[in-house]
């Protein structure tokens, strides 16, 4: 384990910045979001960012091809360009995790080369939490906040950084910072995750259970009659979606500029009336069906495909913004109840 | 593009069609001269234009749109380009709230007798247009590569 | 280091003939711009295809696999990419990619086993790519019965090749039916479910049905009541698509995908699934 | 003056449900937090004594779920209505979108509701008891810290600048009655016009960059009822759900605020609920600023029936080009 003092950080930072991108969470008058580091940039001491940590690896719009059209002929413009390496700096544990679980969508195969080729240029620095929120309920889904995985795990006290090396990238990207951090033992580091866990323990999802859910449970919870009363006020707009860090559906359209044709992707959310519509009809006709795909799907569907990992990570996010205050937390004690 | 004198604004005109199409038909009949820059778009009626229409034109790479329709009181359906004309003040001045140069929109009543004001309309509106260069508040940078 | 391979990135294919089956159906030969087949498939698989700035769309490949020059896609216009393609004229190119999906267990299950393929409409076209494959192994497979069924004589896609083709052959009944008596028409009349019953098959059939929901809906019926189980019964599904390769979560029926453990699924399959299709 | 607590509204409701005069409540439900409360049917004397809740975080406009709510059943159904919501409900009702017989309206007054966000702001995270108190808050936290607040801090955007504490409409009422009050709303507004272009310009491009094209706001805000958005319409070619280098979210909201502009009653769910805190309302408030001006004081929702100012017009309304920069 190697450790820095708080007053080194912007060095650090410029360190790691002279080579490679670095983005970080920077404070905005919106809560934090990720920005890219330059001198004077602040690292936020907030919890989460506003947006999860996903937009680096799968952002909301990107470029996936282009057409030149010429009469009858077609042209097609490969335009891929993610070959930038970057270091993202301050994920939370949460945020760790769903790189592992959208790793298990783009980078099953066929591999998604415009994902898969972010990923292979990125370092992840991760944070540990001190000051977990009362929406946060990681711990649900066995993700040790006060220990995230990462290319890097960092701890911060009250004076001092903590790094530890995870990976092989973790490791380069630690060997280059040598001069600047000293050898250390990690009873700091442990005696702040015994605390960081006990307060989690006291959390009031601390006792949030996904044992009833997983894989298999399909025929368990499709019918039952709590959506319908789960899902009467949802209304149908993306905010949950689009502030999920594991939320990865997607949709694919063209756009016209007059001088040829850029086939983009997008974010979609399987809240929308228009996910599944087809010219013949719409297989989720109602916002019951919309509303129960988008549970099922993270801890039921989800887990069934990918040996039980659930497809939340707990970061409490939609718990802080969706419009009415519906929510996965909400739905999960509500059918865990039967 | 820099601006210099061979610089020519883009110019989306909608036009109605009872009116002040006929007014540039007049227009170009007696020979009168505008810029060739300006597009026409003919519209049922004026009323017809939907404030997208506006958007769009700009998305696209119009550098000003004018929306030209019968006069006041004058409306081939009697009352269409009374709604114009509230909906347009507002959402000229939506516009300029969000910081787009108010001259780059315009309205103007151009009956079909009224050939040379199409075509002073229209010079006078790229000449305007022109001095502010390129629409850089409202584009799509997509349609420009 | 870098993936260079991106299953999103379509090839350009030809159109090198358009035939008119019906109304709204056209058939469309396609190629690469180079003249060969875009890639080799199974019968069952689809393929998407896409005309920049209008759409992307997945078909099922019509044509047999054993048909290595090109492939054919019959495809009846009902949405803005069908609409489409149904204007474009010979030497048009669009794009294509695949191929898509599970196909038909044409070379396991089916072997050794009587076949009976029950078709609705357009239902046709992805039977097609099976009907052929198993015409041109005709020795692996035992007794052939094709029901077809469609609105009028005239919404019967394929007609030439079956009554020129399929008709012919020995050891293959194909069972014509039309919804309406129609004028010049001396088969069947009425509707393909009741027809299915009328025939009164053996149940020893591994039976393969595509068409209009409720045809399959009556059909799967009609055949449990005549003694069929659900293991004998395969269909192809279709539901909105994107992505094709099971990324962007459109297609799901539970936690299947339609476009990666699908399209062809065996009845009692589909069955464990929920009711959501 | 006797303040109206959840047990009123309780009783009121059970008494409603057992004389039959409706069959269901729209109410407010109870959520994990403190502050995190649902929208609600209720049907039964045991749900609303477990579940049903009145505080300072009952945020949320009845009237568009009365448009589903009412098809679903021939009785009549209860909703309880804060006074800027009975605007929101007669612009429905103005254009019949749902059947006045089948609801049964009961005005509640309100004193303004917080906004969870500010309080998180002021308070940080880890929030586990909100008390309110007099003129304040003291929030409560799950390190044993606790922070008082003063309301006016912690009010929502909307409350601050409330325009009425007057229902325009209801069946019967619970408390006392308010005023329209002579608010501050416009202010805001006006700053933003006192700027100039490149400021207006930079202000709005910083704002509206944010957007994540949630919907959101289209689909929390009570003038918009289209049963099918254009934006969700694939043959308009808006449907895009990308952001796309600036153009597609401007052209989003300046449509969103036009539409309704004319019967946007100045509610501000649109701003309460964006996940990114863009000030939606001041697009809305725009227009209606200006049409306050243009066309003589308008306010939607005050009179059930009234003409909207642009399904409307004199013959000698302003010329666009004057009106443009008339209220700088």
């Amino acid at each position: 384990m190697r450790k820095f003092s708080i007053q080194a950080l912007d060095t650090i930072f410029a360190k790691i910045a002279a080579d490679e991108k670095l983005y970080l969470p920077v404070d905005g008058e919106n809560g934090s979001n990720y920005k890219l580091w330059e001198p004077g940039v602040q690292m936020s001491d907030a919890l989460n960012t506003v947006r999860s940590a996903k937009d680096f690896f799968f952002p909301q719009t990107e470029n996936l091809i282009e057409f030149k059209v010429t009469g009858k002929q077609i042209d097609i413009i490969d335009v891929r360009n993610e070959n930038e390496d970057f270091v993202v700096f301050g994920v939370r544990a949460c945020d760790v995790r769903s790189f592992d679980i959208l790793d298990r969508v783009f980078l099953s195969e066929p591999i998604d080369s415009y994902y898969a080729n972010r990923r292979a240029h990125s370092v992840i620095i991760s944070m540990a939490c001190t000051r977990p929120a009362e929406t946060c309920f990681c711990g649900t889904f066995d993700i040790d906040a006060a220990n995230p995985a990462g290319d890097i795990t960092c701890w911060k006290t009250q004076d001092s950084i903590y790094m530890r090396a995870n990976t092989d990238k973790g490791e380069k990207l630690l060997a280059k910072l040598d001069g600047l951090t000293e050898e250390c033992d990690d009873s700091a580091v442990s005696a702040q995750q015994d605390k960081t866990r006990r307060i989690m323990e006291r959390l009031p999802l601390a006792n949030l259970s996904a044992e009833k859910f997983g894989g298999g449970k399909t025929n368990e919870f499709f019918n039952s009659p709590a959506w319908k009363e789960l899902s009467q006020a949802c209304l149908g707009c993306g905010t949950c979606t689009f502030v999920c860090p594991t939320c990865q559906c997607y949709d694919i359209k063209d756009y016209d500029t007059g001088n040829g044709v850029i086939r983009f992707r997008c974010w979609d959310s399987c809240m929308y009336s228009d996910f599944t519509k087809m010219a013949h009809g719409n297989s989720r006709n109602s916002q019951v069906e919309r509303f129960r795909q988008r549970f099922m799907h993270k801890l039921v569907y989800y887990p069934e495909n990918n040996e039980g990992i659930f497809g939340c990570v707990g970061c409490g996010r939609c718990l802080a913004k969706c419009p009415i205050s519906m929510n996965i937390v909400k739905v999960m004690k509500k059918l865990g109840e039967e | 593009m820099s601006i210099n004198s061979e610089y020519k604004p883009k110019i989306v005109a909608f036009c109605c069609n009872w009116c002040s199409y006929a007014g540039a038909d007049l227009a170009g009949s007696n020979r009168l001269a505008y810029p060739e820059n300006v597009k026409i778009i003919r519209v049922p009626c004026s009323c017809r234009v939907n404030p997208m229409f506006i958007l769009r034109a700009f998305q696209r790479g119009a550098d000003g749109v004018i929306l030209c329709g019968c006069h006041p009181g004058d409306c081939h359906y009697t009352s269409g380009n009374y709604y114009t004309r509230r909906r347009m003040a507002l959402l000229f001045s939506m516009l300029e709230y969000l910081g787009i140069e108010k001259e780059r929109t315009r309205v103007e009543w151009v009956s079909a007798a009224e050939g040379a004001k199409f075509a002073a309309t229209m010079n006078d509106f790229t000449q305007t247009v022109a001095a502010l260069g390129e629409n850089k508040r409202l584009e799509d940078l997509r349609c420009k590569r | 280091m870098d993936v260079n391979y991106e299953a999103l990135i379509p090839k350009v294919g030809v159109i090198t003939d358009v035939r008119i089956d019906t109304p709204d159906v056209k058939t469309f030969r396609v190629v690469t711009p180079d003249g060969k087949k875009a890639f080799d498939h199974k019968p069952g698989q689809c393929a998407m295809l896409s005309i920049p700035g209008v759409g992307e769309a997945m078909f099922s490949i019509t044509s047999a696999p054993t048909n290595t020059e090109y492939m054919e896609f019959s495809i009846k216009k009902c949405g803005c990419v069908t609409e489409w393609l149904h204007q474009a004229e010979v030497g048009q190119q669009i794009t294509i990619r695949g191929p898509y999906g599970n196909p038909f267990p044409v070379d396991d299950a089916f072997v050794g086993k009587d076949l009976l393929f029950v078709a609705g409409g357009i239902g046709l076209a992805p039977l097609r790519s099976v009907i052929n494959y198993c015409r041109h192994y005709r020795d692996r497979y035992g007794k052939i019965d094709i029901v077809y069924g469609s609105r009028s004589k005239d919404d019967l896609v394929d007609y030439q090749e079956i009554i020129n083709e399929w008709m012919e052959d020995d050891g293959i009944d194909v069972h014509l039916t039309i919804d309406r008596e129609q004028e010049g028409w001396d088969g069947h009349v009425g509707f393909v479910p009741n027809y299915v019953k009328e025939l009164n098959f053996d149940t020893n059939k591994t039976v393969i049905i595509c068409g209009p929901p409720i045809m399959i809906k009556f059909t799967l019926e009609g055949l449990i009541s005549m003694g069929y189980n659900k293991q004998q019964v395969y269909t192809t599904m279709e539901l909105r698509m994107k992505c094709g390769v099971g990324k962007c979560g459109r297609c799901n029926i539970g936690s299947k995908y339609v476009c990666k453990d699908g399209p062809v699924f065996r009845c009692d399959q589909l069955e464990e699934l929920p009711d959501e299709y | 003056m006797q303040k109206i607590t959840r047990e009123n509204l309780i009783n009121k409701a059970i008494e409603l449900l057992d004389n039959g005069t409706v069959s269901r409540v729209l109410g407010w439900k109870i959520g994990e937090f403190a502050y995190d409360v649902t929208p609600a049917v209720f049907t039964t004397k045991e749900d609303l004594q477990k579940d049903f809740i009145f505080d300072d975080f009952c945020n949320a406009n009845f009237s568009k779920y009365l448009i589903a709510e009412t098809r679903k059943a021939e009785e009549k159904v209860l909703v309880f209505l804060k006074p800027c919501d009975t605007y929101s409900f007669n612009q429905l009702l103005t254009e019949h979108r749902f059947s006045r017989e089948k609801v049964y309206a009961v005005g509640i007054p309100c004193e303004g509701m917080l906004d969870i966000g500010k309080i998180k702001a002021l308070a940080g995270e880890g929030i586990i008891d909100v008390i309110p108190g007099e003129g304040s808050i003291t929030v409560k936290n799950l390190y044993e810290e606790e922070k008082t607040l003063a309301y006016g801090d912690v009010l929502t955007e909307r409350c601050l600048s409330c325009k009425s504490k007057k229902h325009v409409v209801y069946d019967e009422l619970m408390g006392e009655e308010g005023d329209v009050i002579d608010s501050n709303r416009f202010d805001e507004v006006e700053k933003i016009e006192k700027m100039s272009a490149d400021e207006r310009f930079a202000f709005w491009q910083s704002q509206l960059s944010k957007c994540i094209r949630c919907n959101a706001c289209r689909d929390i805000c009570p003038a918009c009822t289209c049963e099918k958005c254009v934006f969700d319409n694939p043959k308009s070619s808006v449907n895009n759900k990308a952001i796309s280098d600036s153009f597609e979210e401007k052209m989003f909201h300046i449509i969103r605020a036009f539409h309704v502009a004319g019967r946007c009653t100045d509610c501000g769910e649109c701003s309460r609920v964006c996940p990114q805190g863009i000030p939606l309302h001041l697009l809305n408030r725009k227009f209606i600023k200006d049409i306050n001006s243009f066309y003589g004081d308008y306010q939607a929702g005050q009179e059930e029936g009234s003409r909207a100012p642009l399904i409307n017009y004199t013959f000698d309304d302003l010329e666009p080009g004057e009106a443009v920069g008339r209220g700088v």
